[in-house]
């Protein structure tokens, strides 16, 4: 088992016929993910990577019964993206595009709120792999191996180390959740946390988290006393206050959302914290 | 992109928000011809820092010479790392009592938050560490806006119920410079209320959203120019790189936010300090690193540079060739530690050591000997 | 027992200090409703009619307990009123005013949405009257008395007039509920005749209904089986298509919302239609 | 308000809706200029009711004289009972395709709805009776508006997918003459494609929500006067009354629009017709009353009055009094039966009687006596 997302799930993209939904779905296609379907707005009726487009979501649900979807639009549609894959009835949206305007994601969550059954996952973020089985987004594929450890990530490239590490290490992964970058995301560390406590297939967690906000300091709380046997990184601990590091999220204002706050609040709640994702292999090991 | 005050002033204005009447110059002169129109005026530094009062970037003028004599002291002057480009001649005001009008985005909610307080004039953080219930808020829906019943409930709650009829369509235009400028922040901060007791704006102070620039083409015409800033930083956005300005010496650049972030902390962890903060995003492009090191070369304070890959879809080989060929371009001549890791790392580390660039296999390994050879 | 509002109700009213508020509080004091209380912005703290004034809803539902509100607020600010008073927590906010634009209103059923358990009576109707025992809004007393038949109605004047006659023929009424006359309301006919169809002291139901929309034609479909003892009257028989016959909803539009298909839906249903008020209270009698 | 065709148009013009060319023309003359500029043209009637083409109200214009012949015979001619006060001459389209685009409100989901179908050109109850899937409908959130996605798919779903690119903002920008004006209808039909493959929009219809005026000061001050509506209706709006003109001779008054109706189908029930629909409202004030006799004198076709009047918190004595004071200074010397029930009633119809006015206990009595007297 995994959560999210397994081999089972039906997988539309939206934005496939684009330069980088094209080259990440055939990478879906290759792991094995069932890609049912795309949408492109005035392809609808034509054929891409041996699946069908249409000209809106709604039509892809009715025709290949779709439950889940990517998203690989320009920053400018993708919160408009977004809110169509929730309407259309979709369960799992995993938005990848980075730079969309912060009002626009505030509004989409609003948006949200009319659809309980929607899980938004990012934007700004890699996505969800469970290995093995199947993926949505951009995290690499043959550095996974199927395992107990769920890892949790607002990083990518980041992640992408951690799971390496975590291979070599001989610790598969359960699933790797992306959550992205932005100050304002679909699920949070706390909404990740809460699906792997649930799947009896996960018994570790690594998460990584970073500067800015406090969706680490909330992560800590719930992982208190939880079964998970757990490891935090934070990265931006030298990260000057008041500027933005790389992801729009990474920024410390005053002197909240800072590392040491972070990673205080994991040591508080019992939770190793690792200064390295060397380090957060050894930790997992050792637990 | 933070604006500064008379720039944020300009585009509140244009909403229906009261400003005292005002005037830029650029020189001790054009403050004194102001002062001559104005009659008695402040004489206000405009950098894109908070905090400019106590560093003396502030002034009261009565009289020309004296405009004069503030714009020729606070023109040039450096306020915490920026030099003062320009300065802000304001006629002064009739201050019967000070509010604070603020609205920003509340990550913890995912919402907007509108914040109103009658102690107004101070920093708004410290209102909120010292009183926290002397501030008032508001989450408007964001599809909504503000409806009139909110806004008059956050007046009466802010106990500020007198100024009702003024402060509800003033909270309102402010809130459209969210909706409409796309402003992470957008802030008047003291909101006096005068002798004659109409509202206006003392201070105001607007961020937009980087992310919505493309919806807002027409601010940074009006307004990009002018702010002075890091002029690496100013290069890096030219040639489209995630770059930051740091105070140390090691040049840094990773592939991804959080590992760049994660190397800046372990350089610091092995005991030097970085440059800078430069994120050069998934696929590591030759061309990407070229431009990345050429910024990072502008620097004459740096001594080396760490350069941290971690190849997903890319392969190692291919990075490590890109990584060869812009330091030879540049005919980089400083210590340079690459770490390679992911697809292909063997090959991609072979190659590096061909060229005599040191490979480390791990980041922490990378960060140490960086530092060793700038030590 | 009535439907809606007892004696018990605690009740606040929104422009208590203006004309037309000052005056129809004191009659639905003189019936004996609980008025707690009152709004009107920048009235705060002062007493009107034996009652604290407030400067929000918001801080009399803290103070007083309120749970229903009467609104004598001026059109372009009614439908503010109305969503200030949902969103106080309320259950019951009635409107009596006139003149609210329809844009107005749709914004505010929207807004409702948010607050199932706020119900909405009116605008641009006479409101409640529960004979005997409490008021919210103009319906005059005088001709009430207490009784097993309930009355909605969208219209005004005609609903007292048959009142009157059903209590001049003995025939007490449990509640009065005008709808009001304005193309989006709150209840519906059908929302109230849920409401007497589980009031165990209503058995007998008059219906006044007029041109334009379809709320009678559903009513009439709610009716089919109705344990209760029906009567329908249908004014506007003889109005011309595309008038604006005074009330800004009663308008036939093509050959929709006649008197004619109204009435039939009636009698399709089994309900008696009655030709003049004095029919209704035969028929009542009768059944 | 019903605006006129090259006023909806002027309205939706603003709001960036393309429209045709086109010139208003309040003589043949001037109907010939516009042509001498515009080219051939279409002369268009400007009444606010459809079915102006089956009237003979649009005629095709190739040349001046054309125009000026048509001009002519179209300004002044009665369409439906309404006089045409002027033409529109508007540049002749090359006609490719016709749409419909409308917005209204859909009284039973309590909601707009937007409707679009490629059966344009036509009228929508037409299509929506012999192919109702032939029109796609979308109900916006009124708070959000129409979101992007959601104009995509009404698009795709009415089969014009060909046509998305400039559909969707076009009707963005038919909704904001709902939001910005107030529109209870707002109709683009045909909405022409032309042969150069363009939208532009064939005919406009936009109706203002009468409740909402008080936004909308400016629309009333520009096209308030244009429309020469029925001379009592205007008058009675001049004196702030509700009343609605018919066609038969007996007047009528009400209190309340309900009971007014009513009182209207006991007439027609009697065996006579009512001249028109007047309701006084609730109080029954004597001025009112005054105001609304009046008017309905004024219409030479009136026979007798009927006034049925419920007496709810106003006393029946106090009623009678005003009636009698009303008619009397009016000089009103044709047969008025009242109709006075309520508090007070027994005391309010004595005074009637005492004043020679026919009481009437029932309004189905009244009605009949009314019908009686004016036979």
């Amino acid at each position: 088992m995994a959560i999210l997302l397994n081999a089972e799930t039906r997988v539309v993209i939206q934005g496939i016929t684009g330069r980088e939904g094209t080259f990440h779905t055939q990478q879906m296609q290759a792991l094995g993910t069932r890609v049912v379907g795309g949408v492109s707005p005035g392809k609808g009726g034509t054929t891409h990577l041996g699946v069908p487009v249409f000209d809106t979501v709604a039509q892809a649900v009715r025709d290949t019964g779709a439950q889940a979807s990517g998203i690989f639009v320009p920053a400018p549609f993708a919160a408009d993206a977004i809110m169509e894959a929730a309407a259309a009835g979709l369960s799992l949206v995993v938005c990848i595009t980075e730079g969309i305007p912060i009002q626009d994601m505030i509004r989409v969550k609003a948006f949200l709120r009319e659809y309980p059954g929607c899980r938004l996952v990012g934007p700004n973020c890699p996505g969800i792999l469970t290995p093995g089985q199947a993926k949505i987004g951009i995290i690499p594929q043959r550095f996974a191996s199927p395992g107990p450890v769920g890892v949790v990530s607002r990083s990518g490239t980041l992640t992408y180390e951690t799971v390496a590490a975590l291979t070599a290490a001989g610790l598969g992964q359960s699933s790797v959740v992306g959550i992205g970058g932005d100050p304002v995301l679909g699920l949070s560390f706390t909404d990740v946390i809460e699906l792997f406590e649930r799947d009896p297939e996960t018994s570790h967690l690594a998460l990584i988290g970073e500067i800015g906000g406090s969706d680490e300091e909330q992560a800590a709380e719930r992982l208190r006393g939880s079964r998970l046997r757990s490891v935090a990184f934070i990265s931006g601990r030298t990260a000057p206050e008041g500027k933005r590091m790389g992801h729009a999220g990474a920024i410390v204002s005053g002197n909240r959302g800072t590392a040491r706050t972070k990673e205080e609040a994991f040591r508080a709640a019992g939770v190793p914290v690792a200064q390295t994702t060397d380090q957060i292999v050894e930790i997992l090991a050792r637990s | 992109m933070k604006l500064l005050e008379y720039q944020a002033k300009e585009v509140l204005a244009s909403l229906g928000v009261p400003i005292p009447p005002g005037r830029v110059a650029r020189t001790p002169e054009e403050a004194a011809a102001a002062c001559a129109d104005l009659g008695p005026v402040a004489v206000k530094a405009q950098v894109p820092v908070g905090g400019r009062g106590k560093a003396g970037g502030v002034k009261l003028a009565r009289t020309p010479d004296e405009a004069e004599h503030a714009g020729s002291e606070i023109i040039g002057m450096d306020i915490k790392g920026h030099r003062v480009p320009l300065v802000y001649c304001e006629a002064a005001l009739n201050i019967a009592r000070e509010i604070y009008l603020g609205i920003t985005v509340d990550r913890d909610r995912r919402a907007n938050v509108v914040m109103l307080s009658a102690r107004g004039g101070i920093d708004i953080e410290q209102v909120a560490e010292e009183t926290p219930e002397a501030i008032a808020r508001l989450y408007p829906d964001p599809w909504r806006g503000p409806l009139a019943f909110e806004l008059n409930a956050l007046v009466w709650d802010a106990q500020l119920g007198e100024h009702v009829r003024a402060l509800v369509p003033l909270i309102g235009q402010l809130y459209r410079a969210v909706t409409e400028y796309d402003a992470m922040t957008a802030e008047i901060n003291p909101l006096v209320v005068t002798g004659e007791g109409t509202l206006v704006a003392g201070d105001a102070k607007l961020e937009t959203d980087d992310n919505a620039a493309f919806r807002h083409r027409d601010l940074e015409l009006r307004y990009g120019g002018v702010v002075e800033g890091d002029p690496f930083e100013v290069e890096a956005k030219r040639r489209n790189l995630t770059y930051v300005s740091l105070d140390g010496d090691i040049g840094v650049i990773g592939n991804g936010a959080g590992l760049c972030m994660g190397t800046l902390d372990m350089v610091e962890r092995a005991g030097g300090r970085a440059a800078n903060f430069c994120d050069i995003g998934g696929g590591a492009r030759a061309e990407v690193v070229e431009n990345a090191l050429a910024v990072i070369l502008m620097n004459p304070k740096v001594r080396g540079v760490l350069i941290n890959v971690f190849g997903g879809i890319t392969r190692g080989d291919e990075v490590a060739k890109g990584l060869v060929k812009a330091r030879d371009s540049l005919g980089m001549e400083l210590p340079l530690v690459v770490r390679l890791s992911g697809t292909n790392e063997e090959e991609g580390r072979e190659i590096l050591k061909q060229h005599g660039i040191t490979p480390g296999a791990s980041g922490w390994e990378a960060a140490q000997k960086i530092v060793e050879l700038t030590r």
